[in-house]
């Protein structure tokens, strides 16, 4: 019953969630001294980054363990895992998008050779690479296995990329939002817009991977209902 | 041997097609190569611009290799050397044939790798635009020098191995010319030449090709 | 030693490769110790059944035990440790020579290295054994094939045609070589478009068509 | 058509491969519209000769003439435009499909496409018409072998070890096919282990041992 | 475990020795591949050392590359992997065999590629021997990440090209941690976190393997 009201009012809270942080981030915050306006791509910049690196890659890499652990090993692991990383592939390409359109106006460039940037261009071709993994192997437990290691070495990345701020101390924005002392370092409505941002694009991650995910159960189903009718064409033949 | 060609090169690209190499493997190494190049050359070396169009064609030329390889590993299991042999296609039109898909593929390749480097390594847009043809020309003479060396190394064993080897050399002229003309595209200077010289090379191999094909391939 | 009798338990075996079955439902029991010939058309299912009791290409539905290990759930190295496979292509490492394939199969199983010359002599290869395998010829292949089964000498032999290439000398040493696996307590399962000459063998037949059992003579 | 009326002339060739000598002084006479079948021990040479006389292997020394063409001197791509060969791997493109590599031979050979719908009818592949060679049975494969040849309809058909995979149909339009070819007036050049079925073929036998002839019936 | 370690290691370093692609074709590869990295930076880029670390870890990634193909070469013609999966061998005990085979010949194509380092590159003999033990570990690294990765691709189609999409990206921060050591040796700096760095990734390589290797491998 709550699974069933939750489920159903997921996607409405998404919309009105991510209306809010539109209506709020383009309208009633103020612009920042130095950004001017582009200040307003801190309401959806570093929300879809969020999501891509810990949302939607955590849900994946977590998904890929649960498959590989023999007690909770089962194809719902391995579907998640696969629904999460495609759709990781789409954050981590719009957090490029949205940081270039940042970078320009800001650093002068469309992209820099700065740790963090490079970092995530890697995590999304290894986010590619996991589905050309998916598709150069066809038996289902072995690519699920296989699938599986790799989601679990390519997750090695994501710290790498949270830290690579500190450790190479370049370009990219320090941490603002997350910082160490937990102390949001922005207030009034800019703050609540951020958090509105954060809960919206994860939402928005939980819906897209519901939906992806209910897409792949319906064609597996189609395919097993295809099953029987290549089981009957098989076994016809050769007994004219 | 224009049939032959376009029967050949229709082939390879439609084994392309159905199995996707390019797509789903060629192109992500490429980006992925000019990413790495980029950080193993740190920001000072890759950001300055000088080193766009050096690190553009080295990242194309081990495409390149890749595509080579996997143009003649088309051609060599054990069965289909035999068979396809007994069908006594005209040399010269497997070269030609096999160079256009080549060329097309590299074609292809070549574009992402160009918007990668204008994205990644701040190379000048107009620039790029303006080093379209000669790009287009280096490659073409890479894929027609590629199937030359493709078939020179087929049928040994370890002969994915041995292909990069002599073909470095080969290309090595290209690279050359290339990194200049695109160099000249970006900062000014003259294309003529460079030009000039990559057109002759491409017809020196497609001529070469054509007249000496025959003699590669294994008797 | 399995504790079962059969060594092979088959019930509604199917198996799928994108999409397409190749086994579409086969119920099979194969008692330890007995001959059994698998036969049928070309692309029947002989060669998919084969790989299945190998462990070499995954049940997808229905229910599979050999040598005692479930091949949906069970450990299937465990199971190749306890089978032999004799393929179409019988290849092994292509650039060692006879002698250091077969030292290298024995070593990984701790046997002697000691049986190898009389294997390959068992087999008729003593005068290639130092050519590397690249070079031999099909049936020398084929029996370079006989003589990594000899030194394995394992439970289940799953030998897919092995006459094809072989010559005469090696079909009589062949059938001769069957008689004594499964005298000495082994199974094995040989798929085959031939009958098997020896009168001294009468092994059961099962005739595939169609990916499933259509006939079976025991 | 040859102006000679021996397709396949030998004078003590020999056929080194890497200082070992796969042929070891061939002389043989092979005229034109017959059959010969060639057999002999694991080794003996035949696969060698069949691909020397195909122009895949080169000729090291002796005189070697096959449809009219000096092996060490002549036009060898003219050569193999002219004979058929069908090896123990008998595979095309892996990635296309039976149809499609069909359609890239009658292209190749400026035949009309049109035939190949009867071809894979008559070799039994109808079914599985659209299926991607490397997923074909090793019988299966075999038959593709065989359209090809259907299809490019060579002056001398060298076939190798042609019965093996084949299941009992397969090598009774086999022995049909190649009644019809010889009647057809070409060349056929088959190595075996096992005799040819039909009663209605007597082929010439042709012993090899050794790289070369021990015994010839004719 | 390290009884199969060892006898795999040995296999394989005895078919690379008696196929000779190593000495034949990577190493004359490798060195090609420095001359002309070197050409298409143009001298400007090339000559200055401080370029030296970078362009000697990208051609040793690329030699690693073809060696971790040939690597799994070796065991993929379609009778080999049936048969030798009927042995049963301990998959730890393969993943170590075949890290270490391929560590031997990453190291002495290391060595070859140093001394062209120094002699083509400027690069200060001084500094590269003191380089030399991270480089050392580096590729011991490599070698780890590079097996297990080849037995991720193993098998399907066209492995050869899927192989350095998903091995460039492992390989990214080995080449970062590589070459900031090794341009810590040739200008004074701190070496210490590198090493940690290097000797942790190859650790972490090694037990993943030994624990996953196992379930890579085909059913
Ligand atoms: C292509 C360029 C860019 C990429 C790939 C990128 C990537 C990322 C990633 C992956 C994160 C999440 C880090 C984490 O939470 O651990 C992030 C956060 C962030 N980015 Fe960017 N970014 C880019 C450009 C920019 C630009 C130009 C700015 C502003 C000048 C910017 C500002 C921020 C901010 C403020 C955060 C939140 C930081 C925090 O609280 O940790 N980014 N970015
Ligand atoms: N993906 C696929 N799509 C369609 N058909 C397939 C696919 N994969 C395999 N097949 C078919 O499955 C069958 C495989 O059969 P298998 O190799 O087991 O036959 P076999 O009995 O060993 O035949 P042979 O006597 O020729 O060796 C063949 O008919 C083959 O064409
Ligand atoms: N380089 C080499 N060194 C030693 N022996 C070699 C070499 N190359 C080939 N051989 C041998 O040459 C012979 C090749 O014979 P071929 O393949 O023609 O035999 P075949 O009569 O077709 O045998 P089969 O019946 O097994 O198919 C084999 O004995 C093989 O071991
Ligand atoms: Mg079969
Ligand atoms: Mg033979």
């Amino acid at each position: 019953m709550m699974k069933q009201l939750s489920q159903r009012l997921l996607g409405p809270a998404t919309l009105v969630l991510l209306g809010l942080t539109f209506w709020l981030g383009l309208w009633v915050t103020p612009p920042d001294r130095v950004q001017g306006d582009l200040v307003r791509l801190l309401y959806v910049h570093p929300a879809i980054a969020w999501v891509a690196l810990y949302v939607s890659f955590g849900t994946a890499t977590i998904a890929s363990a649960l498959y590989l652990w023999r007690r909770t090993r089962s194809y719902v692991m391995d579907r998640i895992a696969y629904c999460a990383m495609e759709v990781s592939v789409v954050f981590i390409v719009l957090t490029l998008i949205t940081g270039s359109i940042w970078g320009r106006p800001t650093w002068g460039v469309w992209w820099a050779w700065d740790a963090r940037l490079t970092s995530t261009a890697i995590l999304g071709v290894l986010a590619l690479g996991y589905l050309a993994l998916r598709r150069a192997n066809e038996d289902p437990a072995l690519r699920a296995r296989r699938s599986a290691v790799f989601a679990i070495l390519s997750a090695i990345n994501v710290p790498i990329i949270h830290f690579s701020v500190q450790w190479w101390k370049t370009l990219h924005q320090g941490a603002t939002v997350f910082t160490s002392s937990r102390t949001v370092l922005v207030h009034g409505s800019m703050a609540w817009t951020l958090l509105f941002s954060f809960v919206g694009f994860t939402l928005l991650f939980f819906w897209l991977l519901r939906a992806r995910y209910r897409l792949e159960v319906k064609r597996e189903a189609s395919s097993s209902a295809q099953l029987d009718e290549a089981l009957a064409s098989r076994r016809s033949e050769g007994t004219f | 041997m224009i049939r032959t060609a376009l029967l050949v090169a229709a082939k390879d690209l439609r084994i392309e097609l159905r199995s996707r190499v390019l797509l789903w493997q060629v192109v992500p190494f490429g980006v992925m190569a000019l990413l790495l190049s980029g950080l193993a050359l740190g920001p000072a070396h890759a950001g300055s611009s000088s080193a766009g169009p050096g690190l553009f064609y080295l990242v194309t030329l081990f495409v390149a290799l890749l595509m080579i390889n996997r143009s003649q590993a088309i051609e060599s299991t054990p069965g289909t050397r035999a068979s396809v042999a007994t069908l006594g296609l005209d040399p010269a039109g497997v070269f030609l044939g096999k160079s256009l898909a080549l060329c097309v593929e590299l074609w292809a390749t070549g574009l992402v790798l160009l918007a990668g480097a204008i994205l990644v390594l701040h190379t000048a847009l107009h620039g790029a635009l303006v080093a379209l043809p000669s790009i287009g020309v280096t490659l073409a003479a890479m894929a027609a020098a590629g199937t030359l060396y493709g078939a020179l190394t087929a049928g040994g064993d370890g002969a994915a191995t041995l292909l990069p080897v002599l073909t470095l050399p080969a290309f090595a002229p290209l690279l050359i010319a290339g990194e200049r003309s695109f160099s000249a595209a970006l900062h000014g200077g003259a294309l003529w030449e460079w030009w000039v010289i990559l057109a002759v090379a491409l017809v020196v191999y497609l001529a070469i090709g054509v007249l000496l094909y025959g003699v590669l391939e294994e008797s | 030693m399995t504790g079962d009798i059969d060594v092979v338990r088959l019930r509604d075996a199917v198996v799928l490769s994108n999409g397409f079955p190749l086994l579409s439902g086969v119920d099979l029991a194969i008692p330890s110790g007995s001959l059994s010939v698998v036969t049928g058309a070309n692309g029947a299912g002989k060669t998919s059944l084969l790989r299945l009791l190998a462990g070499l290409v995954p049940l997808t539905s229905g229910v599979a035990t050999v040598a005692g290990i479930d091949l949906a759930e069970g450990d299937l190295r465990q199971l190749r440790r306890r089978v032999g496979w004799l393929g179409h292509e019988g290849s092994f490492y292509d650039d060692l020579s006879v002698r250091e394939n077969l030292v290298f199969a024995a070593r990984a199983l701790d046997r002697p290295t000691g049986e190898i010359g009389s294997v390959v002599e068992r087999v008729g290869l003593t005068h290639r054994i130092d050519t590397t395998t690249r070079q031999l010829s099909a049936g020398q292949r084929r029996r370079l094939g006989l003589a990594w089964l000899l030194l394995r000498r394992p439970e289940l032999w799953l030998l897919d045609e092995p006459y094809a290439s072989l010559d005469d000398d090696g079909r009589t040493f062949f059938d001769g070589l069957l008689g004594d696996v499964v005298a000495g307590g082994a199974t094995v399962v040989v798929s085959a478009h031939d009958p098997l000459r020896s009168a001294a063998l009468s092994p059961r037949t099962i005739l595939l068509a169609g990916g499933r059992v259509v006939n079976d003579s025991q």
